[in-house]
């Protein structure tokens, strides 16, 4: 019933759709066409290549709901001295603010491979970039579809 | 009360494994982009940092965006090298900041 | 079949805006308003969860929607099962038909128990929106 | 003869009542599920891994705050009941539980706040605080793996019979009973969600969509809003009842708490 709860609310979606429009509205106009998660990894990497291929972005294909979304990132890589994974960038389209998570790693990693728990506004798409350390920029992405979008219960 | 961390780093390991930790840290994660019920935005509260030193170095480290989970939960690898401490810091809004430390012994 | 004629809405819900109106048999001949409704107003509510809540529990022929609810039956072919007046006494207050049925009453006020503050004295769709929705439903034909 | 309708009027409505309840559809014991078995597989690792599982955060607190000393009487929890992986094993399993002086179930909650008025001369903890949440959460986790068994007495089947009243009653704008969605329905969907059966196996437990622990009273308030109708006060005799019943109705299932679920 609790899915009934939720879709009944209706107030506080309203507000984060429009946070995700004003924030959408604020960047600058070329950047519309390409969409907030494009614009952003354009923002970090400007027009350097970036291929697709190596990274492998692992979530639920289906979660019932955003808030607490499950998610693993591994980079194929030897993870050696002189070749390895420098950070990793994690992108969503829906969200208000268009970044996830990013991180840095070294040699000393061993093996590079991340999980953490994200929050999908919606469903939507997730891109993981991986930075290597021949400067080459590899990218993996992954849909995840939300039954409903996270908003909350009536405040307890 | 304080924030409270759970670190799972093996107590013992070969030297040159890879070994995996996992790390748990309570924090509300206030993404900034919710309101109140008083109609207000909730002003942002996240944390925004987490590093990992071994023996003083840093092994790994990470941003954190309103986009992480409340309760953030990370799990990543690292070679042990040799017996020690791994320091674990998160620092976020509001001056939050907590370390936390795990030793390892390395045979 | 003899036909029963109940008075709908009791004096007190009139009071509080909900129209009267007449069973005949299992069905509500006569348009809640008066006025026939509109199919395409109709169709959104329907396929608009926070306003029908319809697909919470049925699904129907709306490929594009996902997340259709199974616990009650699809609406496709409605409008052939049944007729116009059938669908709205099932709109309004389908207990009258069957009191073991999970269909909330769309039209009624009394009778409920603990209404949410909000929602006390309201029905969950108003007449017009009734009308909309029987008018989509009808043209629900297999 | 208007006098004897009146005498016979209640007998006629327990009469009644005792065919509704014949009515009612039970699930069988033997096919009762935990919504744990509904969950993804990620969703369950969570739950399985205490380094994984969120609650667990709340388990350290409570451990805390079982030896912290509170109130005038400045006693702790331990000072009276020691060690609680020994002293409070399976007590969690059988609440609520009858209470003698107040004549009534009491839920966990309302156990460990008497202890702190009573015993500890402190105030109440706030229904949902972190400290109530935290230290459920360290009692349910020594019952953790044990059966439910709550006890079904002369003393408590009058509230579990209560319970049963109020989860088989249709509430709200919607008109629908916890048993429409959770005997009837059990398995189907409500829009993208698979209804579980209703067990309170895990509470407090961690709600992925809460982004926090909450007791079973906050599980219930949530689907008293989706029927919309009026939630009950916390701590109202209600809930404790159809906590009871709840704990009945799973009886002989596995404590799971701290549990995650979606």
């Amino acid at each position: 019933m609790d899915a009934m709860a939720r879709l009944l609310i209706t107030r506080r979606e309203a507000v984060l759709a429009g946070a995700a429009a004003l924030s959408a509205s604020a960047l600058p106009a070329p950047a519309a066409a390409l969409g907030q998660m494009d614009t952003a990894i354009r923002n970090v990497f400007g027009e350097a290549t970036i291929r697709a291929g190596k990274v492998t972005l692992d979530l639920p294909p289906l979660v019932e709901n955003g808030n607490t979304v499950p998610m693993t990132v591994s980079v194929e890589s030897p993870m050696t001295k002189d070749n390895y994974v420098k950070a990793i960038h994690v992108f969503n389209d829906k969200n208000p603010q268009p970044n996830v998570i990013s991180l840095k790693l070294s040699p000393r990693a061993g093996k590079a491979v991340i999980a953490t728990r994200i929050r999908l506004a919606g469903t939507q798409k997730l891109t993981a970039i991986a930075e290597m350390s021949d400067g080459t920029l590899w990218s993996g992405t992954e849909e995840v579809v939300v039954t409903l979008a996270a908003c909350l219960e009536d405040l307890p | 009360m304080t924030a409270r961390a759970l670190i799972n780093v093996p107590r013992k390991a070969k030297r040159g494994d890879v070994i995996e930790i996992k790390t748990l840290i309570s924090h509300v994660m206030e993404s900034g982009f919710r309101t109140g019920t008083n109609g207000k935005t909730i002003p942002r509260d996240i944390i925004t940092s987490f590093a990992c030193t071994y023996n003083g170095e840093e092994i790994f480290a990470t941003q954190f965006y309103p986009a992480v989970a409340a309760n953030p939960f990370v799990t990543f690898y690292t070679i042990a090298t040799d017996n020690g401490t791994l320091a674990f810091t998160w620092i976020g809004d509001n001056g939050f900041e907590v370390t936390q430390e795990a030793k390892i012994v390395v045979e | 079949m003899v036909a029963t004629l109940m008075l709908g809405a009791s004096a007190s819900a009139r009071a509080q805006g909900v129209r009267p109106y007449t069973v005949v048999g299992d069905a509500i001949p006569a348009s809640l308003t008066g006025a026939p409704g509109d199919p395409e107003r109709g169709l959104k509510i329907v396929t608009n969860r926070q306003v029908g809540l319809c697909l919470l529990c049925h699904s129907g022929p709306y490929p594009e929607e996902r997340f259709q609810g199974t616990m009650a039956p699809t609406l496709a072919g409605a409008g052939t099962r049944w007729s116009e007046g059938q669908l709205r006494l099932r709109m309004v207050d389908a207990a009258r038909i069957s009191p073991e049925t999970i269909m909330p009453p769309y039209y009624r006020v009394d009778g409920l128990t603990r209404v949410a503050p909000g929602f006390r004295g309201k029905t969950i769709l108003t007449a017009e929106q009734i009308e909309d929705v029987v008018a989509y439903l009808k043209t629900l034909k297999n | 003869m208007e006098k004897r309708l009146r005498l016979v009027a209640p007998a006629l409505a327990i009469v009644l009542a005792a065919i509704a309840s014949l009515a009612f559809a039970e699930i069988p014991l033997s096919q009762r599920r935990s919504g744990y078995e509904q969950m993804s597989r990620e969703v369950k690792a969570m739950q399985d891994d205490d380094t994984s599982n969120p609650a667990s955060l709340s388990v350290l607190d409570g451990e805390a705050l079982w030896t912290r000393r509170e109130g005038s009487a400045q006693k702790s929890c331990a000072d009276c009941h020691h060690d609680a992986e020994t002293s409070m094993r399976g007590v969690s399993a059988r609440y609520p539980a009858f209470d003698a002086a107040k004549r009534r179930p009491l839920d966990i909650e309302q156990r460990i706040n008497l202890c702190r008025t009573e015993k500890q001369q402190a105030t109440p903890l706030p229904f949902e605080s972190r400290d109530l949440l935290a230290l459920t959460a360290y009692l349910g986790k020594q019952s953790r793996g044990m059966p439910i068994a709550v006890i079904s007495d002369d003393d408590t089947k009058p509230f579990i019979e209560a319970g049963r009243q109020i989860y088989a009653r249709r509430q709200g704008q919607l008109n629908l009973s916890c048993q429409n969605c959770h005997d009837d329905n059990a398995g189907q969907k409500l829009a993208g969600v698979e209804l579980p059966q209703g067990h309170p196996t895990g509470y407090p437990l961690y709600r992925l969509e809460w982004q926090s622990l909450g007791s079973l009273q906050r599980r219930l308030r949530n689907c008293l809003f989706g029927m919309r109708a009026e939630p009950y006060a916390y701590g109202a005799d209600e809930y404790v009842d159809l906590e009871l019943f709840l704990m009945w109705r799973a009886r002989g299932m596995t404590v799971e708490t701290p549990a995650v679920r979606p």
